[in-house]
């Protein structure tokens, strides 16, 4: 186990040493001066040049990499260009939101996603089973603008059940933040539904077809038993995994939904930070939700090794 | 016009209300900290002005309603104007405010290397550093680089970054406690969330009416307009009608129009081909239905534009100049005899407000006359770029739309956006240089009373007519929307809003 | 007579592929006797398997049963109810199949496992886990409670088998059927399953159902037998007479296809039964065999023949049955006598060395390994599973490079380690047929394309010239030109198997590395492709490394013999010096845990243990952990070198050859020692 | 050699019936019988159709602004409506499926060319440079496809070429990520060393031995990329980086219109909306049934 953990460790930091790198490159190809992007159109050349200079915005690339990269692991992550308050709160407040709005999300897509893939997989090949998947298959690739855009309509202008904005008012409980979180997530729902069910169709079903499986049955135990003992426990692995890999995408991804419904999160901010040139928010944002995903797959491969003899012995010995 | 009950004029339904209350107030998401010297955006504008005042307030018949100053007055000639500062007016921090913190403040406004773009329009070429000074306590005299009958207009609160801040207080610390000396003051912000206000009880004239006042930012308009029907806020403080429409149709919205110079300006470089030839603009400007874009895209609720600045609504325009209609045939010819016939021409703006809408339209009326634009439509950021000649889309495309705030004298636009002063002309996209316009400015800046003005003002608008350096098709209305319960709002189009006397009826 | 533990009655069951039934049993029936070993023998895909399910009521979802009757101690299976089935799983019927390993949960440790069988009668856990190892114990698992708390991926083959095997037995069951229960497992550890299931056997009277296509490993575990082929039962009765004096063509046919009792292919070419098994749902008018058999008349092939009760149990589903022994014998007329090459070695191994590195630990799967091989002959090559034979040819090969420090010599020169850095010649002269014809063909490309790229690289030929070779090649191995368009997908294993090998002799090769070539194919097929070998070893004048864990077939087509043990080469010597006394123990013991046709039994020697390792070998002789002629500490603290103890006999043993020889004239030492029951 | 007739010679006939043939008739038997794949081709057929001969069917000229008759409830003369500047929305629709489907097959193809071949190189060598690329893979893919793609484009500027390219981009590592998956099974089988054993060129075992072996899982890769190709373009457009909103293009549509949808106006941003739902469930439903017909 301990092999298995150091061994991922170290994989995961050098991913995420290249995903500095790939992240701070990348930005550099965005057009835009930045002391002139912070002092405007009107201050003179001079100024602008100063100003480069006092935030080290002259020196050679590699030279700022560095002192970036230092910094940011250092918990310094310097100051937003266009709001000139500190990069940590901004990505405080939105990292907060995404990760109510992810949480939320998951609570109530998992299971539900889940219960359906294993229904759909002891269905299999029969009408149950084909509703489930294609259901979810056409949900799931609907883009997120379309069900985002029915969803406020439907529920939050004709029949007013829910609010359309997501954020809701500081210090109302949070039965209040749920209800006005609801849409989003809902819309985060049909999004992932049809995708997490699929992949606990398929290990279920890999694992209703394994010799260990008909070993139970002709054991003896009654079926219910059987899909309890023997089934499941195999064939909700890889649904970790993928569950995993979605974090990225909900805690950085949702630049549309967070546009409709109005929730200040991590998508909408790097969106701006983006379209605004403001560099030192636009990369930090984007590497820490590069981060918070290699460490949520990280997790997800330990419970996945914790759950999966096999792999944590094969560390092991 | 829409089902809605549309008010003309800045204020919404007036009439009595319940003492207290929360204001939930929609405005749109800033682009910046809040920084009165920084601030260029409209949600910026709106954050300056909702704990801060002016020296005076720019009300929506253009009129200046007295604040800080209590009166003022020009010497002779316009040269010089002397503020009279109301006393005993305090800052939330609870220090006096005197003449000297409204010294200080203008100095910062003016001192370019602050670099505050926008003050720096208004007053560039009008008051240069260290002319302003406090005789005493009670009084601030500006000396102008030149005679200026508009004046105390660009220091009201018509130059929003002008509000009156403590002569200590460094601008960029400005965002960590909003002082200011408003009927409201800072409860809490959150960049890029939004803020609450609490009446000032030490406020120097009617305390607020409401408790509390609540901003929340919107990055785009839809989820505003939802917002207020899916009754999220009391108070929209700007919408567009193509945004909007949802709202000019919706009878429990009640709509404040406000008419102003806002207005889009399709710039052609003078110094470029095929634009060089005046001709070939003219026949541009002829071939734009300006009443159908009236009527299409606002609802009627915009003056037609007439390629100059001097909008309707200005007590100085001339209206008597024959208004530019729509006339095919007339820029065939045009273009014909300018030897510029089936030309291409990329046309560069951004995708904000109606203006893609605009710019497919302008595209379409072109094509009417053998023209191909091919629109070049980015984000705000990728068109302005850096705000400077040589690195920005906007000031150095062949041929773009611009978007123009609202400004209650239209020096600005006759200055910065056409002057051939490179000092002055800081955002002449068009590169339109003509002494004889240049001249005429001059002199309408000058001038003190109306009638100088209107004179002028007619020589400028028919010389821009016959030049035709920019389009300028429509000058639309500012609208806010409200509640119906919610009266007593006021907002200005400049981006301001006074909701001290507003309140809910029960 | 109390009535069977088991009865089949005419049992027709099908699959539906592709939305018609394809009839898979065609009227099986047979009885097993409460306590009586049944023996169900026959070629892959005749229907073994799926007799099994059948009688489990656990068929696979397409598969039906459309007539006939299976009853269990008189109860009709048939008509019961899904509970009531579920009860007969629980209580009287168990069965244990091929491969352990995906028999059991990977998630849930051994002690569960097993205890769930009891949990289902009602005991509570503390009771079940009691029970669960005394059940332990009694499959001769040592501490139990050390297995119960592991995961089956923790425990060898062996151990997995016998875990498997505990819960079928948990219920004491009426009938247990095992299918193939030794596949796939080293015949060391094969004798030890075959031991432990006779003994359990007597100990709770079970009926045993034994499902092989081994018929040496039924020989050994069953009294009765029946013959299976294309899902009909064509004979059936008691063992050891079946298997001496066969009365169907098919069994003879089979008996006839194993290499046994010693012969070599100087001595005589196998038979073998030409065509093949019909496919899954074929219409057979008459007689299952007909098409194969060299006794076949008309009538054979119009009229389905009776079943002809023999007397004393006996019974035979042919017409001819009487002269079934006058088969005509099937076989190539000239038998291949190998010119056995002498003079300088062509291939000169020298302390040849491979580890690998696995998870942070060598893995010594070669060390030092020193042989020469000459010209002209086949050296055998046996080991048990994971003993280094395929890396050894992969070395060879120069697909794995060996460790540095080994030396490898074809003709004198020196091989570099990896094939692309070696000249063409070498490459050309170094081939190799892999043990898996379908992995070794590219499934996408004809035959002609297959053979006739090889062709290009090797000998550079193109156009016609290329065709030309191409149908040479074919017809050497016997390979039909009208197959040459086709896909492997459309061949059998045999004549995948073909394509292989005469893409093997494309570049007329000096050496040909045959790995396990026919460990994947039926015996009869096996015997074909080994005739082949043989001839064309002799024809093309080529020297071959065969390697095979069946000792039978190294012995009928080696000259030379060397034997394995975790990367080690234990012994070396012509085969009859290696086949016959005095062997070195490891050798000993491979040779008796073969079960053999003949009745004669030689003395079965245990072997403690499991099978260390390869990444931590046991100090001093690797063999000593297991070794039941252990000599004293030295085996334990010095590795013994490869000596040679007699001319041209090479063995890695501290014992004195003479003492070996008297050892081995007497009996092994009681405590390693068991006479097989049979 | 020796010429006896070796009895257990195979007669002349194939005995199996041609696996491969077989299986390759079963999957298109499978696929035309399975509606799933039907109802798929059907939606996206008809897409196909208005992008190639769009401008023929749509009943007006797309582009052209009627300002005046805006947002006009569909009709007779409007079947669809008109949208907020009173172009046709019925003939946008039509006309819109270029857009979506010249960038997204393209970027897919891009994607999957790139992926399949990185994927073969890495699969096969394993080694240093697998390992390398593979951490890039794993470090892109920690950054959320849309992120990326929207930073290219505020990079570059949208235009045709960068969306393809982008889009391309970003799916290849997805693509190699699977390709390399099946190459690493198909490497450990020995054709491939008999390949190495008459010592072939890399090149040809990877493109002429490999490749042909692992096209299923490429196949069914790219037509799911194909559908999320389709799906970050109409996000991208939707966000506002489609290029001339003169030209029809739907999720940009839809992105100018969604804003009226509260005031009742729904039909410019319903029938768009719909066509996308309907052309990428299309195209999934078929990505679905190809890879059934792989699986059985
Ligand atoms: N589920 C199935 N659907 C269709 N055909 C099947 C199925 N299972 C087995 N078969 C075919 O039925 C025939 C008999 O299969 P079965 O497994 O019973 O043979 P077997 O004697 O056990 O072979 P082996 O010795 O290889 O295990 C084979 O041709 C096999 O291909
Ligand atoms: N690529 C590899 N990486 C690590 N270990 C390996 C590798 N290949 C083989 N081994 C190990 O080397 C040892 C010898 O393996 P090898 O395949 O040569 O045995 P074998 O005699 O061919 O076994 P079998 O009879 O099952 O084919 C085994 O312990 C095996 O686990
Ligand atoms: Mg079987
Ligand atoms: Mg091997």
């Amino acid at each position: 186990m301990g092999r298995f953990l150091l061994k991922r460790l170290g994989l995961a930091s050098i991913t995420l040493f290249l995903l500095t790198i790939i992240v701070f490159f990348g930005a550099q190809v965005l057009p835009g001066n930045v002391g002139r992007r912070i002092l405007g159109p009107f201050a003179d050349q001079a100024a602008v040049d100063n100003l480069n200079h006092q935030l080290g915005t002259d020196q050679p690339l590699l030279t700022q990499y560095w002192n970036w990269i230092s910094d940011f692991f250092r918990g310094d992550l310097g100051d937003s260009l266009a709001y000139h308050v500190p990069v940590s709160t901004l990505i405080g407040n939105a990292l907060e939101h995404s990760l109510k709005l992810a949480a939320f999300a998951f609570v109530l897509v998992v299971p539900l996603a889940i219960f359906g893939g294993v229904v759909a997989a002891l269905k299999r090949d029969r009408p149950t089973d084909r509703v489930i998947t294609l259901t979810g298959l056409s949900l799931t690739v609907v883009p997120e603008f379309v069900t985002g855009i029915m969803l406020i309509l439907i529920f939050g202008l004709w029949l007013g059940l829910f609010p359309v904005s997501a954020d809701a008012p500081d210090g109302s409980s949070i039965l209040t933040q749920l209800k006005y979180l609801f849409l989003p997530a809902l819309t985060l729902v049909i999004l992932l539904f049809g995708y997490i069910a699929r992949i606990t169709r398929a290990g279920t079903i890999e694992s209703l077809d394994a010799d260990y499986t008909r070993t139970a049955f002709l054991k003896g135990l009654p079926r219910r038993m059987v899909i309890r003992r023997h089934v499941l426990r195999n064939s909700l692995l890889p649904t970790i995994a993928v569950v995993a890999t979605q974090t990225g995408y909900l805690l950085g991804g949702l630049v549309v939904i967070e546009t409709l419904f109005n929730y200040p999160g991590m998508g909408r901010l790097i969106f701006t930070a983006a379209t605004q040139k403001d560099f030192p928010l636009l990369e930090s944002a984007v590497l820490i939700v590069g981060i918070v995903f290699l460490v949520t797959t990280l997790l997800a491969d330990v419970a996945y090794s914790l759950l999966n003899p096999r792999i944590r012995y094969a560390a092991a010995e | 016009g829409g089902g809605g009950a549309t008010t003309e004029g800045g204020t919404i339904a007036t009439g009595a209300v319940k003492p207290g209350g929360t204001v939930r107030v929609a405005i749109i998401q800033p682009t910046t900290a809040p920084n009165p010297l920084l601030v260029q955006d409209e949600g910026g504008a709106g954050l300056l002005g909702s704990t801060g005042e002016f020296l005076s307030f720019s009300n929506s018949k253009l009129v200046l309603e007295p604040r800080i100053a209590e009166s003022w007055s020009p010497n002779a000639d316009g040269t010089e104007w002397t503020f009279k500062i109301r006393q005993g007016v305090k800052f939330h921090s609870g220090a006096t405010l005197t003449a000297n913190d409204v010294v200080q403040t203008l100095e910062k406004l003016i001192d370019p290397k602050h670099g505050s773009a926008n003050a720096q329009s208004a007053l560039g070429g009008v008051l240069s550093p260290g002319n302003t000074s406090a005789p005493d306590d009670a009084t601030v005299v500006f000396k102008l680089d030149a005679a200026n009958g508009n004046f105390p207009t660009l220091v009201s609160s018509a130059n929003y970054n002008a509000i009156i801040i403590p002569a200590d207080l460094d601008p960029a610390d400005w965002g960590k406690t909003f002082e200011g000396t408003g009927p409201f003051k800072l409860e809490k912000f959150t960049t890029k969330v939004g803020a609450s206000f609490v009446r000032f009880d030490g406020y120097w004239g009617d305390k607020a009416n409401p408790d509390r006042m609540e901003l929340k930012f919107y990055d785009d308009e839809a989820p505003m307009v939802n917002g207020i029907k899916g009754g999220e806020v009391d108070f929209v403080e700007h919408f567009s009608v193509s945004g909007g429409k949802a709202l000019l149709d919706d009878p429990n919205v009640q709509v404040i129009a406000i008419r102003t110079a806002t207005h889009r300006q399709i710039h052609m470089r003078n110094d470029k081909d095929p634009f060089t030839d005046k001709r070939v603009r003219q026949a541009i400007a002829y071939s734009i239905d300006r009443d159908a874009l009236v009527q299409g895209l606002w609802e009627g609720k915009a003056d037609v534009g007439n390629d100059s600045p001097f909008a309707p609504v200005y007590p100085a325009t001339d209206t008597s100049i024959e208004q530019r209609k729509q006339d095919i045939d007339k820029a065939k010819q045009l273009l014909s005899d300018a030897g510029k016939t089936n030309f291409t021409v990329e046309l560069d703006t951004w995708n904000g407000f109606e203006i893609p809408d605009l710019a497919q339209l302008v595209k379409q009326y072109a094509a009417q006359i053998g023209v191909t634009l091919n629109l070049k439509i980015t984000d705000a950021g990728t068109y302005y770029g850096d705000g400077v000649f040589g690195k920005s889309r906007w000031l150095d495309s062949v041929m773009g739309i611009t978007d123009y705030g609202h400004r209650p004298v239209p020096n600005v636009y006759l200055t910065a956006s056409l002057s051939g002063d490179p000092k002055v002309g800081v955002w002449n996209s068009a590169h339109f240089k003509n002494p004889q316009y240049d001249d005429l400015v001059k002199q309408y800046v000058a001038a003190l009373d109306l009638d100088s003005q209107r004179k002028v003002a007619s020589q400028i608008q028919t010389l821009l007519l016959d030049e035709t350096p920019i389009v300028f098709p429509y000058f639309y209305n500012f609208l806010s929307a409200a509640v119906p319960k919610l009266k007593n709002a006021v907002s200005a189009a400049t981006g301001q809003f006074d909701l001290s006397k507003a309140g809910f009826t029960s | 007579m109390t009535d069977p533990a088991i009865e089949l009655k005419d049992l027709e069951v099908v699959y539906r592929v592709r939305g018609t039934d394809r009839s898979v049993l065609r009227g099986v029936s047979l009885s097993i006797q409460p306590g009586e070993s049944f023996g169900l023998v026959g070629e892959s895909g005749c229907g073994k398997t799926t007799a099994a399910f059948a009688i489990m009521r656990y068929l696979p979802r397409n598969g039906r049963v459309m007539d006939g009757s299976i009853t269990v101690n008189g109860q009709d299976l048939l008509a019961m109810g899904g509970a009531e089935v579920r009860r007969l799983r629980a209580t009287t019927l168990s069965m244990v199949y091929q491969d352990p390993a995906a028999a059991l949960n990977p998630s849930i440790r051994i002690g569960p496992q097993v205890a769930e069988a009891y949990e289902l009668m009602g005991v509570d856990r503390g009771a079940a886990s009691e029970r669960a190892r005394e059940i332990l114990a009694k499959v001769q698992i040592s501490d139990p409670p050390r297995v119960m708390r592991r995961y089956p991926h923790q425990l060898s083959g062996g151990m997995q088998q016998r875990v498997v095997i505990a819960m079928a037995l948990a219920k004491d069951p009426t009938l247990l059927i095992l299918d193939e229960p030794t596949t796939g497992l080293d015949a060391t550890v094969e004798a030890e399953v075959l031991d432990l299931v006779q003994a359990l056997r007597q100990e709770f009277g079970t009926s045993v159902l034994f499902i092989s296509h081994n018929l040496a490993v039924i020989a050994k575990m069953c009294e009765r037998v029946g013959v299976l082929y294309a899902g009909r039962v064509v004979e059936e009765g008691p063992a050891d007479q079946v298997f001496q004096d066969p009365r169907h063509p098919y069994t003879v046919g089979l008996l006839r296809c194993i290499p046994r009792g010693g012969v070599r292919k100087d001595e005589m070419a196998l038979d073998t039964i030409p065509g093949f098994l019909p496919r899954l749902g074929a219409e057979i008018p008459g007689c299952v065999f007909e098409p194969r058999c060299g006794l076949a008349e008309e009538i054979c092939g119009t009229e389905e023949p009776p079943l002809y009760p023999l007397g004393n149990g006996r019974a035979s589903r042919c017409y001819f049955h009487e002269r079934a022994h006058l088969l005509p014998r099937n076989a190539p007329a000239q038998i291949a006598t190998a010119r056995q090459g002498n003079g300088s070695p062509l291939l000169k191994i020298d302390n040849a060395a491979k580890t690998f590195r696995q998870d942070g630990q060598d893995v010594r799967a070669l060390v030092d390994v020193s042989l020469d091989i000459k010209p002209g002959e086949v050296l055998g090559l046996v080991g048990e599973s994971g003993s280094g034979k395929t890396t050894f040819a992969r070395v060879l090969l120069g697909l794995t490079a060996p460790d540095p420090g080994s030396e490898l010599e074809l003709e004198g020169k020196p091989l570099a380690p990896k094939v692309e850095k070696r000249p063409e010649e070498q490459i050309r002269a170094l081939q190799v047929v892999f043990q898996n014809p379908d992995g070794a063909l590219n499934r996408r490309f004809s035959v002609r394309r297959i053979l006739g790229r090889a062709l290009t690289k090797l000998r550079g030929l193109r156009g016609t010239a290329r065709d030309e070779r191409t149908r040479e090649l074919a017809s050497a191995v016997r390979f039909d030109e009208s197959l040459l368009a086709v896909r492997p997908a459309q061949l059998s294993g045999g004549l995948k198997q073909r394509v292989a090998i005469a893409r093997a002799f494309a570049g007329d090769p000096r050496v040909v590395l045959c790995d396990e070539p026919t460990s994947a194919l039926d015996v009869s097929v096996q015997a074909a492709i080994l005739n082949l070998l043989a001839e064309l070893q002799v024809g093309e004048g080529v020297t071959y490394l065969f390697i095979s864990h069946d000792l039978g077939v190294v012995r009928y087509i080696s000259d030379r013999i060397a034997v394995l043990y975790l990367g080690r080469v234990m012994e070396l010597g012509d085969a009859e010096t290696v086949f016959g006394p005095p062997h070195h123990p490891y050798t000993e013991a491979l040779l008796s845990a073969v079960p053999t046709l003949e009745g004669t039994e030689r003395a079965r020697i245990r072997l403690e243990g499991e099978i260390p390792s390869a990444s931590d070998p046991p100090s001093g002789c690797v063999f000593h952990t297991r070794c039941p002629r252990k000599w004293g500490a030295i085996c334990e603290q010095e590795e013994p070198p490869l000596k040679e103890v007699e001319p041209g006999h090479f063995m890695r043993c501290h014992i004195p050859l003479e003492e070996l020889r008297r050892l081995q004239e007497t009996p092994p030492p009681a405590s390693a020692y068991s006479k097989t029951t049979s | 050699m020796s010429a006896v007739q070796d009895p257990a010679a195979p007669i002349a006939i194939p005995t199996q019936p041609d696996q491969a043939a077989i299986a390759r008739r079963e999957r298109l038997r499978f696929l035309r019988r399975s509606p799933t794949f039907v109802i798929g081709c059907v939606l996206v057929g008809m897409w196909v159709i208005c992008a190639i001969f769009g401008n023929a069917i749509a009943p007006k000229n797309p582009e052209f602004p009627d300002v005046l008759n805006k947002l006009v409830a569909p009709s007779a003369d409007h079947l669809f409506g008109t949208d907020r500047l009173g172009r046709d929305v019925l003939s946008r629709v039509i006309v819109g499926a270029r857009a979506v489907l010249v960038i997204a097959p393209l970027a897919t193809l891009l994607g999957t060319l790139l992926g399949t071949t990185i994927g073969l190189v890495t699969g096969y060598f394993r080694g240093f440079v697998d390992e390398v690329i593979m951490r890039i893979v794993d470090a892109v893919l920690a950054i959320p496809i849309i992120i990326i793609a929207l930073l290219a484009v505020v990079a570059l500027g949208p235009s045709r070429v960068t969306l393809i390219l982008v889009i391309g981009l970003v799916f290849t590592p997805i693509i190699a990520k699977t390709v390399r998956a099946a190459v690493l099974g198909e490497a450990r089988l020995e054709y491939v060393q008999a390949a190495r054993l008459r010592n072939e060129r890399a090149p040809y075992v990877l493109f002429g031995e490999i490749l042909p072996n692992v096209m299923g899982p490429v196949v069914v890769e790219f037509t799911v990329r194909l559908g999320y190709a389709i799906f970050t373009v109409a996000t991208l457009s939707f966000l506002g980086f489609g290029a001339d909103p003169s030209i029809p293009d739907w999720g940009q549509d839809i992105s100018q219109h969604y804003q009226f949808i509260s005031g009742g106006v729904w039909w410019p941003v319903l029938f768009p909306a719909l066509a996308i739902a309907t052309l990428i469930v299309g195209i999934n439903l078929i990505a679905d049934a190809i890879a059934q017909s792989f699986e059985r």
